[in-house]
Formats: C-alpha cells, structure tokens, sequence
C-alpha cells in the first residue's frame, strides 16, 4: 500500500484559465468560480447562455467558457427573457450588481420574476457602485460614505437599503430566492449549495431562481481586502441576513 | 391568396411579420399601434409564435436584443414617446450587429402631443436618436399594402446587413384601411446565416454577442466595419418611387402619408397642365440622394412636403445638384389640421416656373 | 510534494487564504511578483502540515490555489 | 370617379360600421378605396368620424380637408363637420336629432332624415346608420345597392349574419327616402 | 476670484452651475462624468441644495421635469447611454416648455461601446433624438474655462426661452485640467418671471405644465409657437469663435475637443504659410448658418473636421455659400486614438488650395 | 319649530363643476370626489401641487381645481419627487392607472417609496389599461380576456397579477399603505377614510402614502356598469385583499 | 322640496345609484339627455321616502347626486 | 515654448500625481495647461497614464499622439508607449522594473533612473513619483523645480502637507541625477 496526491480542489471547466481584471480581494471572483462549478457540475456549459450586465462583471465572456449575450445596464432580466422564450431548452442566467439589478434595473427584475421566467439571476451586493467609481448603491448601508454619498447615506434623503431577495420571494414568479455570502470558507460551502440549488430551480423548470451574494469591493470601500472582508460579517450580513427565503421545491 | 382584402395598416404589419416568418414580438401598448399586438396576440398561438407584453418599451426592446441574439426572427413595435424610451436598446442592438425589426407608427409630438398623424420622427429614425452615431434601415410605406410589404423587406435587410431595422409609418397609415393583396413570403436565396448567434457552444468556440469593445483601437476598426455597411446600403439599397420625371419642371418629395396627399395634388397640378414629378423615398436611410441628383439635373426646383417644421428636407438639400432649388412646405401635426391636397397644390403653383 | 499550490501568477495578494487556513499554514511573501502584488506562499514544512481541508482555496477570489490530498493506494 | 365621404356621430350610432361597410362594397366592386377612422382622445367612447374614400384610380389622401359627401349623425357632429363639406356636395343629416338651425347651406344638396324614426319603423333603433348608407350609395352611386347589401357579410361578424336581412331592409329604406327627396328635389 | 485654478472639466460644470443658482441636481452614475455628481454631493450641503441620486437615468431627467416646473433652476447629467434613455423626458420638457440644463459628457458608442471621447452624439443632441421635432439649445464647451462659463450661460438661455439646454462634452473635457478663473455670476436683468410655475394656486387662477394639446388644432398652434421660439433662438443666440478669416482660403470648422486639435493643427498650417482660418461653432443649435454663409462668400473651401464619421459636417453644408466645397474628416472615437494635429495638418494640405 | 333642507352631500370645492371625459360608471369620476374631499376637509387645495400621469387620469387638471404637472407614463413618482423636493411645504400627489404604476413605471413608484418621498400616491387598479384600449396590465387577474390577452391571461406567460399595497408596505420609506374599493356606499365609506389617512401622512411628514383603489372600467372589460360593478366584489377583491398594510401612525 | 337632486346632464345613466338606494327610490328614464344616456330620476312620491342616507350619492362617479336633509329649525 | 510630456504606470506609483503637481506648477509660473489623465476599464487600479501640455500661448489639443517627453514607470507602459516619444525627444524609465530590453532609440534622449532603489533611499518607496519628474523638469526646464516645489502645496491632500519637506528631497534628487546624467552624455 502506497500513497499518492489526489486533486481534491481544482479550477472549474466551465471558467476560462486567465487572470481576471478584479481588483485584490473582490469577491466577484470567488462567485464567478461558484456558478462556473455548478455548471460543471450540471453538465449545462455547452447549453448554457449567460447574459452579462454592465457593472464589474461585464466581462463575463472573457471569463466564463460559455455563449455569452451582453444587455443594456440593467436590462438583463429583460434580454435573458428575449434569450430563454427564443431558446427554452438552455440553462440562462444573469449575473448583475447591485447598482445594476436594484436601481436601474428594478423594473426588468421585478418583471421577468413576477412572470416566472425560467431563469437563474445572480446578484452581487457589494453595497456599491464599483465600475463606476463607488458611487451610492441601493444597498448602501445607512450611513455608508461613499463617492456620492460623501457624508454617509442619509436614510432621510437617499432612503433605506434595499433587501432584494427578500422583496422578490413575494412574487408568485418566484420559485427560489436565497441570500448567501463569501467571506468565510463555510460561508462559501453555504453559497455553492445555493447556487446549485438555483441551477436545480430552472432545470426543474420550476420557474425563477435568484440568488443574492454579499461581497466585498475592498477599492470601493477603501479598505485593504482583510478589512473589507470583515466589514462583510460586522455590517452587511446584519442587515442583510442570510436565510433561503422561498423554495418551492420545499414546498 | 390573390384576394383582396380590406386591411389596416397596423395589422397589415402583423400579418406582413408573421408570413415572413416572424415569431417573437415584444411590445408594450401604445396608440395608435395597439393594434398590431393585439392582432399578433389573436394570432400567434396559431402558428407558435411567443407573444410579450412587457411591462416596459425599454424591456420591450431589450427582450428582442435578447431573442435576436439567438438568430430569431422578432420585432417590437411602438409609437413616438416608445420609441424614444427604445433608443438607448436600439444603439446597443446597432452596436451589438443584431437585426430586428422596430416599428413606429409615429404620432404627434413632443411630449404627449396628441395621437394624430406625424412625421416630426424623422430625424430620430434617420439620424439616430440614439448615442453613438449609428444608424438603422429605415422604411417608410405609404400605403396599407407597403406595411405589409416593406415588412417583409425590412426583415430581409436587417438580417443581411446584420442592421435593426424602422418600419416608419404613422396614426394614419396605422388605422387606415385598403386594399391589401397578400402575397407568400419568399427567403432571399442568399440570406447569409446566422452563425454569430448564441445557442450554448456545444460544438464550437464561444459565441459572444456585444457593443464593448475596450482594447487598443478595437471600438474604432468595429465603428469603421459598421460605416462601411452602411455605405454598402447606401449604395445598393436606396428604394424611391418616381413619377412624371421625363418632363417634370418641378419635382415634388414626400414620404409616408404625405406622399398620399401629393400624389392628389400632382393630379390636380397637371390636369391644370403643370409638369409637376413626383419622387417619394421609400428608404429614408439609405436615402435615395442618387436619385435626386439625377432628377434635380433636369428639374432644377424641389417642393419638398412633410407634416413637420423641416426634417427630410435637410437631406433633400443635401442630395439635389448643386444649381437646384428646394421648397419646403410642412406644417407641424395637430388634431385635426393634416393638411389637404388643394393646400399643397397652391405651394406647387407658387414655386412652378416654367 | 506539495499538497498546496499556489498559482503565483494569479495570485493578487489579497491575504483572505491567510486568514482562512486555520491551522495558519499560509503568509504573505516580501517578493512582488510580475503584477506587482505580494503573493501567498506556504513554506514546505507547512506543507506537511497541511490537511488539505481545501479552505484556502474555497476563499480565494482568483482561484490561484489548487488542493491535493493525499489518499492511500491498495 | 373619386367618392369621398365623412361620416361622424356619437358612438354606438354605427358610423365605423357603415364605413367599413362602404369601404368592403367598393373592394367587392374592385374599386380602390381607403377607409380611415379617428376617435377622440385615444381610444373611448364619445364621438366617432370616419373618412372614406372610393376611387377607379389611385387613392391618393385617405383624409379630406373638404369632402364632397357627409353624414351627420348628431347635433355636435353637425356643428363641427357641417361647414367643411365641399360646395357643390352632399350632406345627409339625421334630423331626428339634429334641430333645423339658423345655419344653413345654399350650396350643398342637404338631405335631412328622420333616422331614429326611420329605424325604429323597421323595428331596431341601431339600425339608423344603414338607412344612412343606403341613402348616400343611391344618392352619389359611389357603389352601388347590392355591392352595399353584399359586403354586409363582410362587415359584420359572424354571429350578426342572421341580422343581414334587417340591414337590408334598412338599407333599402334608405335609398327609397333618398330618392324620394331626389324627385322632390328635382 | 481672479485666481487662476486647476480645475477639472467636469468639476467646472458644477461649479459653473452652483454659481448660477442652480440649487437641484438629479443624476445617475456614469463614467466619464461621475465627477459632476460627485462634486455636488459634496458642494451642495454648504448651500442648502437638494441633491438625489435618482435610481435611473430616466427618474433623473423626470424629477428634473418636477423641479423645474416649480421654477427652479435644476440640472441632470450624464453620458452618451444615458442620455439615450433620457429622451423621452427632455421632449416632455421641450413640449412643457421647461428650461433645464441637461449635460452629455459624451462618451463612444454605440451600445456600450467605450469610455473615449466621442462626437457621435451631436445628431441625437442637434436634431433631436427624441421624437415630436422639438429642439433643445446645444452648447459645445471646448475648454474648462467654458465648461463653467457655458454652464451659466446655459442656464440664462434655457429661462429666457422656455427651451430645455443641452451642455455636450465629452471625455476629454470632463476629464482634463486646465486652469479656470471663476467669476460670480450676474443675472441678466431681463429674464422673464416664471409666472407659469407650479406652486399651489393660492391667490391665482390655476397653473398647469403639460405637453398634451388635443383640442382641435391646439397642438398645431403649440408646436408652431416653438418653431417661433426656435427662429428666434436662430437670429439672436448664434455663437462661434472665428480666427484668421480676413485671408483665409481654408476654413476649419470643428466643435468641442476637436477644435483644440484643430488649433494646434491650424498654427502648424499658418507655420507653413498656408492661410488657414477657424470657425468654431460654440452653440450648435442655434447653428451659426450665418457666419459660415459669410465666411465661405470669401473661403471657398471648408474642412470639417470631427470625432465621428460625419455629422456636423451636414449642417455646415446646408450653411455654406452654394459654391463652397466642403470637405470632411473625421474618423468615429475608439480606445487610444484620438486624432492628432499631424493628422488634420495633412488633411489641411490635402485640401488646400491658394 | 319648522323645518328646512341642509345639504348633506355636494359636490367638493376643489373638483371643477365639470362633465368628466370619463365612460359611464367608471369608477375614476368617484375616486377624483374622493381625493378631492379631501383636500377641501384639509384645506390644501391652495397649496396642492398634483401630478398627472398618462392613463384615463391623465385630464387631472380639468377635474381637479389645482396646480398640476403632467408627467411622462409611468414616471409620475420620479416628476413628484422633483416637485416635492423644490416645494416641500405643499401638498403633493400623483394620480396613476395600473398601468402607468405598476408596469412602465414600476421603478419610479419602488424607488420613491423607497426614499420615503413625503408625497400620496394614488393607485388606481382597474385590471387594465383603460385609456389604450383595453390590453392586459399587470393587474390582470388569471383567466382575464383583453385585447392582449384574448384568451385570458396565462400566467404562465404572462405573470401573475402584483398586488403593489402589499408588495410596498415592505419597503421602509413606506409610511402608509392600503387597498380600498369604491363598489359599494360602505366602501367608499371606507375609501374616503383611507384617503385621508394618507393625507394626513403627508400632512404630518410621516413619509410615503399610498392608497390603492380597485375601480371598474366597464368599456374595457366590455360590461354594463352594474356588471362591472359586480365584478369588483366577484373576482377583484377575492384576489386584491382590501385592508390597511402598513401604517405608522399606528405604530 | 327634493331631498335629492339629480343633475340630469351630468348623469351618464350608469344605474349604479339604483343598486345603492337601501330603499331602491332611483330609477332609470327612458328619455335619453342631452348627451345620449337614459338619466337616472326619482319621483317625487319617493323624494318624500328617501331618509337622505346619500348612499346614492357616495357611489355616484359623476357627482351627479346632491343630497338635502331635513332638519328641525328652533 | 511648448512641453508635452505623456507619464505611464501602474495604479499606486503615483502617476497621476506628479501629472497634476506639473500642471500646478506650471500655472504658479502664470503658463497655460492642460493635464489628461487616461484610466484603463472605467474606475479601477490597473495601468494610469496622463498627459500634460504646458504652454506660453493657447493649450491646443490636450491630448498628444507622439509626445515630447514620456515618464514610463513599469514594463507594461514600456511595451505600449515606448515607440510613441515623438523623435528628438526625452524618455524617463525606471530602470527598477523595466530591464534593458533589446528595443532602444537612438532617436530620443534616454534617462534610465532605478527610481524604486532610489526612494528607498530617501526612505519612503512611494517617492519614485517625485524623483521622476524631478528629474523631468530638470531636464525640460518645462517648469521651474521651485515652481515644482511650491505647487506640493497644491497638488498634495492637506493631511499630507507634512511630507513635503521629504517630497521636496525627491524632487530635488531626480534633478540632481538628470543633471549628473546630462553632464555624463553632454
Ligand atoms: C445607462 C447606463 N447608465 C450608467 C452606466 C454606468 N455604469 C456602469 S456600471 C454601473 C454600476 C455598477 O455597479 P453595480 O451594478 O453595483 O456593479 P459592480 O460594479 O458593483 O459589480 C454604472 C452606473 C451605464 N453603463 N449605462
Ligand atoms: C411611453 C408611453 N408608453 C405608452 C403610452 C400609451 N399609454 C397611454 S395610457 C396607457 C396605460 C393606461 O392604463 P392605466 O395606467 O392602467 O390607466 P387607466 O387608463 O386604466 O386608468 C398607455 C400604455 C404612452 N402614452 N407613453
Ligand atoms: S471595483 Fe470593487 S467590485 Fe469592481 S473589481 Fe474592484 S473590488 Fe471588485
Ligand atoms: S488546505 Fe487547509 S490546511 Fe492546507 S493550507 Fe489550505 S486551508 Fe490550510
Ligand atoms: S486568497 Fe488567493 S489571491 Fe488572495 S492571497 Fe491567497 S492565493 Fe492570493
Ligand atoms: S376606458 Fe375604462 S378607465 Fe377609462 S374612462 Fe372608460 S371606464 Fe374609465
Ligand atoms: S339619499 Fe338614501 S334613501 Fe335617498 S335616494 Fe339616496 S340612497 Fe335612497
Ligand atoms: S350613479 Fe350617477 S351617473 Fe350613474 S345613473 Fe346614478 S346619477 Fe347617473
Ligand atoms: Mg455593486
Ligand atoms: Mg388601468
């Protein structure tokens, strides 16, 4: 009996070998690698069609290995819609951020979940506008300084941040709807369980999965990514809990 | 189908779409064009179309970039304030070489307006009202059986040139009825196919349909590839109808419903023994301006006609030879006040000279 | 052989694997690598210590770290 | 020849029908013609106008600043529409609703119907807009009669079939009237 | 305030309009212009202004709508996409007739496109790219010292008409540097009162702000009101900067960043003792057809040089004595290729005739 | 002791004694009496500033005798937070069709409740698209046939009908929302009550109001009035509960 | 002296008041108005029956109802 | 007389900076100025570039094809911008990162600096920055290195205005290496 090294954690198919244009310690990346091990996993990287947004993660074609159709900032539920009715048999999904699908985008995601489309949306919260330069994000914590928002989000002014996956599980379109985060090794485990889960929801074709992650922009912040990392637990995930808020397939 | 049959203009577009094969529609309601939805919502489950009514324009335009970008045929259709809302989809579908097909049965503006008759779109659909400086096919019917059959074409053309394309009508070509002689859709032999389109890449590379372009001279070489399409339109797809050019000593230029109202007063006009032509665009981009340089060296004055304040009299003078004069008549739209053929016949005898 | 690798091309210096190995097998190098960050390292002795429980690189945002356990062979 | 006639009323009084209606006689008759409705603000009840236009040739404007025919169906119709047909032309007017007022035109041929009397003689009150039109297609012969009583079919919707022999009669009625008035007038 | 500042171009537009009472910014991010918001959200605490990050470009264009018509000078700004998506408010504006600024620090496109300066939005902003023919005052800022004084002037312009006023930049000129001299604004002393403002009909007859005309002819009357307004704008609001017409034989025309391209390319050219004259049109509608008119009556050969592939260059060309030529550069924007005076000196040579 | 004839019921003040465009037994011509009321027992007609959307409504400013702005389709929360922010002592309401709200201008109302915009809205549910012509809105209840909808609406291609009061009371700008009918004499009853909650929620700078109406549209859903009438009570409350989701004051 | 006052122009005959009357006093014309409807009249006989609940008048969408009591003067 | 001077690194060596330090300079001297700095993908660390024109008459295009000058801190900006020092014009590279590589210039005035060794000298490795355009103005005579010092003040956030003695000690240090080089190749 000899011993021998056996990969036990190795780089997704469906992910593009490169080096990404994420900033250090943006967690874009660890949820890119999730949905990419998932689509491994369900075998779906040739069927699948992903529809970019326009925010951080506009690049998703130079990552991800997969046919890939940009849409309009925001407009990604409403392009997926176009996508998925043209061509029902493949595995669609969206990846938007926060400024993206809950500001300028609120209509087309209200819209395309309340309508059940058979697509999978993930929705990166880092609280900002990173693209653009950290601007104020509908999820903008209270009191959060960012670039438009110089002397802390003003609730009074700016209104309150926005809890996404909670205010979509109340429309009956909804088949899934879960917060996750990940910014613990556990956290992350938790996430990628979800993230499949959300592929198992429109494989099913049980109507419209979404998953929010809470992640961390450490250049938009301002902070080294330790620090950004661990603004993730200290002040989002209290405010934004992490919890499966609809599952059908449950029910 | 050679029967004639009484059709409106709005459901001749629906009827138009579905026999050339399309069978994506995504709208949201507007008059006067609901009825084309509404025609395309009877119809569709007949012949397995997918029929949306978004919960927006701006969704409307983004679900057909959407369907487009998986090589389907489909189509959106609007009125002004609509299309206004689509421009920044519709530049994205321009930038991003998607064909599609956009219809605008334009009403009376700015703002709400009204919802009679217009032709204040004009340079919105021509010019680009979007970002960017692209441009769109655009066609302009002028009869109930052009809906039908510019329909048609625009598809053709959209798809050939991997360019969105305008069917621009108006309240009046929308909600007339005429006669309409429905005719079978026939492909172009030589349609190029459609092998950019998404699908999953089972098989092949990675398929990517996009407007970006960030590297080092790239979004230039892509803005020179589409000018060069467009002046490949501009050479080979200029459509106009003419009439009375042989002995014309004015020539007479309208499109859409006022060419309707010019080809009454041309009547009028020469049964009082005025040599009055008549050249109507029926592309407003490319726009015809060979031919109104070939016209304008024998006729050497122009009335141009339009229900607005002056749009596509710009390219008319942008087009005639240089020794030519253009005239302009137009009048903004209003409720109620289209102008009439004996109106526009005092113009043509105004600016006649023999 | 390393249980651990660290692909030190993707790697953006980020630290969150430091904190993430909980037996701290992983640190920072003083050596700025070709983007110009600081990479993670891990020392050989490390390597033996290592579980190859896989949390550094489930946290890592660039997927520079690969895992291998090892397993007994019949 | 070129016919063109407006047609304005209140809704519920049949004008689009009788237009439409029109529009399919001459189609029948392999004429060209071109129908067009407008309503008032966007789509609702109120008033209702329609244009059409009957023509051997080309039709060239599908609306008319001046038509050579109107029918006028209710006293708001009357005042706005009244002024505009074309001198020398025809305007037949439901009197019936509209009062004989001091306005008054030498210029036309006006032919003034008691339509809801009419109507309710044949025993429906709805069917005062194809007296109507029976009256103008003999009064202008812009089609003729059975052209009009054939495209019945076209107009109506199936399930209103069994009423074309009422319409018919109403529109028979009407060209008898019209041409009562025609001998009086003549 | 004679000091001389380093200021960034897009930072001088809301210092501009911050010094003309501007007290209302609605706006939405997006590069390059994100400085302007930025700038007020910082500024605006200290004078008592309403700042709000709308959560669209089209809630911003709208809340603009809203502040406006309660009489108060308000802005909204943004970037080529967005200004797509906000054409359907600004013609409700120009069909309320509500002044308002609206700036486009114009980036590539179409679609997506890039982040480079661009000129391809001067049709969307000169001929209306929304629908109905309505037209906003486009002013075309070619330094940071004008991206303030242009701002206030902006704003007079915008009140004294009733004209919804457009401040199109781009790139370059937000994201540049030069040195400013601010200086306080003064009111003219003849601005009309908002005596059509909303405010709650307490002591008055009621006010209503609306674009919907549908009474019988209303809306024609409306809309030939604002071609008066227009016309107007036309005789008496023209601006352009002109250089070295006494001799010239060549004129070069180019608004905005290009125009400074074309200053260093004209000084090289006067180097080589060609005679080389600039008209440099500050305000793009009204266009000043007149001055080029003038000019081309002595230069009969005109260069227009712009960073798309031709638009202005049609408006000159309708401006231009008949028998001028008019020849045109240009070249659409892309990652790392802004055209340089080498360029256009060869261009100059090119066409060139003593 | 004789006797003599008070008026107990007359037309409000601050509603023009005029012929309204609207069809018979729309229930529009009631909710305009009621908001006008309203107006007249607060004593805000002088300093009321309305904001009229494009629907059936969209002649507010012939009914209503007050300062009204138009707004373009469904942006009529966006146009009132302009107003309200330039003028933040009047009273400022919008005025919106189920339509105009609940589709096109789905991101406008979200995100102004959101703000917690001092402003009332108005919400006018009558399960169509009234003005147009009688085409499918978001409040179409399952099965419902209009013109674009000529077989009823599937909900598995067109979504299942929103019920905004309750999907709005979750945000936290909310200060106020509820759902009334105008079908019966005891609801309107209740109608005029639930209007001046909201405008005493203004009125106190508690936040935003909101009041949704279900109203018949009789032309549209090709009905007699009293028909149509019925309806309300038949299929629209059943689905479109009336009660009072949220309200601070309360709290 | 009525107690409810129907204005007849601004009446469109859309009957809802009829279905409100607890005591069903409303009724429809047969003589259609000015504008084309059948007005909703209340005879004067009823007039005197009617206790002035305005229930006719709330539900009233053309405020076409106004609605008088009677009250005792001292 | 005219400098442009075109300056290209990685985010965090301070590019941007001494960009604007020059411009400042330059308008203490009462010159015109521009300064154009240019980002990769929107807003985000990656590569920094800017130009800067300084001018005694009108700035015209603020934006340069082949500039007089190039500061060039990293092999990336090398590869890329290198072939674009207009010809007879000056390159400062920073020998600490960008090796040797087989393309030179014959053409240009090549100032190779180890500007990451040199900083550490002065102590604080962020320095690289001020002792590149030391060296630059120096060279150029663009602006005066008192002109240079002076506009710290302006260039620098208030918090940090207590380095300037340290930044002064770069500026003057790259000048003294451009000096000493300029007198090796005069
Ligand atoms: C119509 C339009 N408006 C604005 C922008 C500018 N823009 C690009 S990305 C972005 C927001 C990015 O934020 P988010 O969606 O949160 O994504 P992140 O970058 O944080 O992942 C904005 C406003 C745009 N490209 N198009
Ligand atoms: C941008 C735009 N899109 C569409 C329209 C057409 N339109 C006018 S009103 C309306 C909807 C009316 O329905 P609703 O809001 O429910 O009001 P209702 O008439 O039922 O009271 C639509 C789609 C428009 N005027 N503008
Ligand atoms: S800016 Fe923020 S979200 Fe964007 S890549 Fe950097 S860290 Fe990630
Ligand atoms: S695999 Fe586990 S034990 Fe080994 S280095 Fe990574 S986190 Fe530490
Ligand atoms: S988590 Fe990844 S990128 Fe970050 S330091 Fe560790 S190996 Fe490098
Ligand atoms: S269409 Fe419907 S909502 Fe509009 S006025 Fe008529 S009944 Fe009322
Ligand atoms: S007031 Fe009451 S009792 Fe009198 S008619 Fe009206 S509903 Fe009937
Ligand atoms: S409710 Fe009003 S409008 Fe309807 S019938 Fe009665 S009085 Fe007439
Ligand atoms: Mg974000
Ligand atoms: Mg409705």
């Amino acid at each position: 009996m000899s011993s021998a090294l056996q990969q036990v954690f190795a780089h997704p198919v469906s992910l593009k070998d490169v080096q990404t244009h994420f900033c250090p310690g943006c967690q874009h990346g660890t949820i890119h690698r999730l949905v990419a091990e998932a689509m491994d996993q369900f075998g779906v990287q040739d069927r699948t069609i992903g529809v970019a947004s326009v925010g951080c993660s506009v690049f998703l074609y130079g990552y991800f290995d997969i046919d890939v159709v940009e849409a309009p900032h925001g407009r990604a539920p409403a392009v997926a819609t176009g996508v998925k009715r043209a061509c029902p048999d493949k595995f669609v999904f969206t990846y938007q951020g926060d400024g993206d699908l809950a500001a300028i985008g609120t209509s087309e995601i209200i819209h395309a979940a309340n309508r059940g489309e058979g697509m999978t949306v993930f929705f990166v919260n880092n609280t900002t506008y990173g693209m653009t330069g950290g601007q104020m994000a509908p999820t903008t914590l209270p009191s959060q300084k960012t670039s438009t928002s110089p002397y802390g989000r003003n609730v009074a002014n700016d209104g309150y941040p926005i809890r996404m996956a909670e205010l979509l599980a109340q429309l009956e379109g909804v088949a899934y709807s879960a917060r996750v985060a990940v910014n613990t090794p556990k956290n992350v485990v938790q996430a990628g369980r979800v993230v499949k889960q959300a592929f198992e929801t429109q494989i099913q074709g049980r109507g419209f999965s979404f998953v929010e992650v809470l992640s961390a922009c450490p250049t938009n912040w301002g902070m080294d990514p330790l620090t950004a990392n661990a603004r993730v637990a200290e002040e989002m995930i209290p405010y934004f809990p992490l919890a499966t808020f609809k599952d059908t397939s449950a029910a | 189908m050679q029967k004639r049959l009484l059709v409106k203009g709005n459901e001749a577009v629906a009827m138009g779409a579905i026999e050339a094969g399309c069978r994506f529609y995504f709208g949201y309601p507007i008059t006067p064009q609901s009825d084309i939805p509404e025609y395309i919502s009877r119809e569709f489950p007949k012949v397995g179309g997918t029929f949306i009514q978004a919960e927006s324009e701006i969704a409307s335009i983004n679900m057909l970039l959407g369907a487009s970008a998986c090589g389907k045929r489909a189509m959106t259709s609007s009125s002004s304030p609509g299309i206004s809302l689509k421009q920044e989809g519709i530049s994205y579908m321009a930038g991003s070489e998607l064909p599609g097909l956009i219809v605008n049965i334009a009403r009376s503006g700015p703002g709400l307006g009204g919802i009679d008759a217009s032709q204040s779109d004009y340079f919105q659909a021509v010019k680009g009202g979007g970002h960017g400086g692209y441009h769109t096919i655009v066609l302009a019917p002028h009869s109930v059986q052009e809906m039908y059959d510019l329909t048609m074409l625009a598809f053709d053309l959209s798809d050939r040139y991997r360019v969105p394309a305008m069917l621009l009508g108006d309240s009046v070509l929308g909600q007339m009825k005429e006669a309409l002689i429905p005719h079978p859709y026939v492909a172009p032999a030589d349609l190029p196919a459609k092998d950019w389109a998404v699908s999953g890449k089972a098989g092949r590379a990675q398929r990517v349909v996009k407007s970006l372009y960030l590297g080092d001279g790239e979004l230039e070489a892509h803005n020179w590839k589409l000018h060069r399409k467009y002046q490949e339109m501009r050479e080979r797809e200029t459509r106009c109808e003419t009439a009375g050019l042989d002995d014309a000593r004015l020539l007479v230029t309208a499109f859409g419903v006022t060419a309707r109202i010019a080809k009454t007063a041309i009547r009028m006009a020469r049964e009082e023994g005025l040599k009055v032509g008549l050249l109507r665009p029926i592309t407003l981009f490319p726009f015809p301006d060979k031919a109104f340089a070939d016209a304008t060296a024998r006729a050497k004055r122009v009335l141009c006609f339009e229900l607005n304040t002056g749009q596509m009299v710009e390219d008319v003078r942008l087009s005639v030879s240089r020794d030519a004069d253009v005239f302009f008549y137009g009048r903004p739209p209003g409720a109620g006040s289209l102008p009439t053929p004996e109106e526009l016949l005092a113009q043509i005898r105004k600016h006649y000279k023999d | 052989m390393p249980k651990v690798v660290i692909d030190e091309l993707r790697c953006k210096g980020c630290g969150l694997c430091t904190t993430a190995c909980p037996h701290g097998l992983i640190r920072m190098s003083d050596k700025l690598n070709r983007q110009g960050f600081l990479p993670a390292v891990i020392s050989d002795e490390d390597q033996e210590k290592c579980v190859s429980c896989a949390m550094c690189a489930r946290i890592c945002p660039d997927v520079a770290i690969t895992i291998f356990k090892k397993v007994n062979i019949a | 020849m070129n016919h063109e006639v407006f047609m304005a009323g209140f809704g519920g009084q049949g004008i689009l029908l009788i237009g439409n209606l029109l529009a399919y006689a001459a189609i029948r008759e392999g004429r060209n013609t071109s129908y067009f409705p407008a309503y008032g603000v966007e789509k609702r009840g109120g008033a209702a106008t329609c244009t059409v236009v009957v023509a051997d040739g080309e039709v060239g404007s599908p609306v008319i600043g001046n038509p050579g025919a109107a029918i006028l169906l209710n006293p708001l119709s009357m005042e706005k529409y009244f002024g505009r047909v074309r001198s020398g032309g025809l305007c037949i007017v439901n009197s019936s609703l509209i009062e004989e007022s001091g306005e008054s035109r030498s210029d036309l041929r006006v032919l003034r119907l008691p339509l809801n009397e009419l109507a309710l003689e044949i025993g429906d009150a709805r069917l005062l807009n194809m007296i109507a039109i029976g009256a103008y297609a003999e009064l202008t012969g812009a089609v003729s009669l059975d052209a009009l009583k054939a495209a019945l079919a076209d107009a109506l919707p199936e399930r209103n079939h069994r009423f074309i022999p009422l319409n018919v009669q109403a529109i028979d009625l009407g060209a008898a009237h019209a041409r009562a008035a025609l001998g009086a007038a003549a």
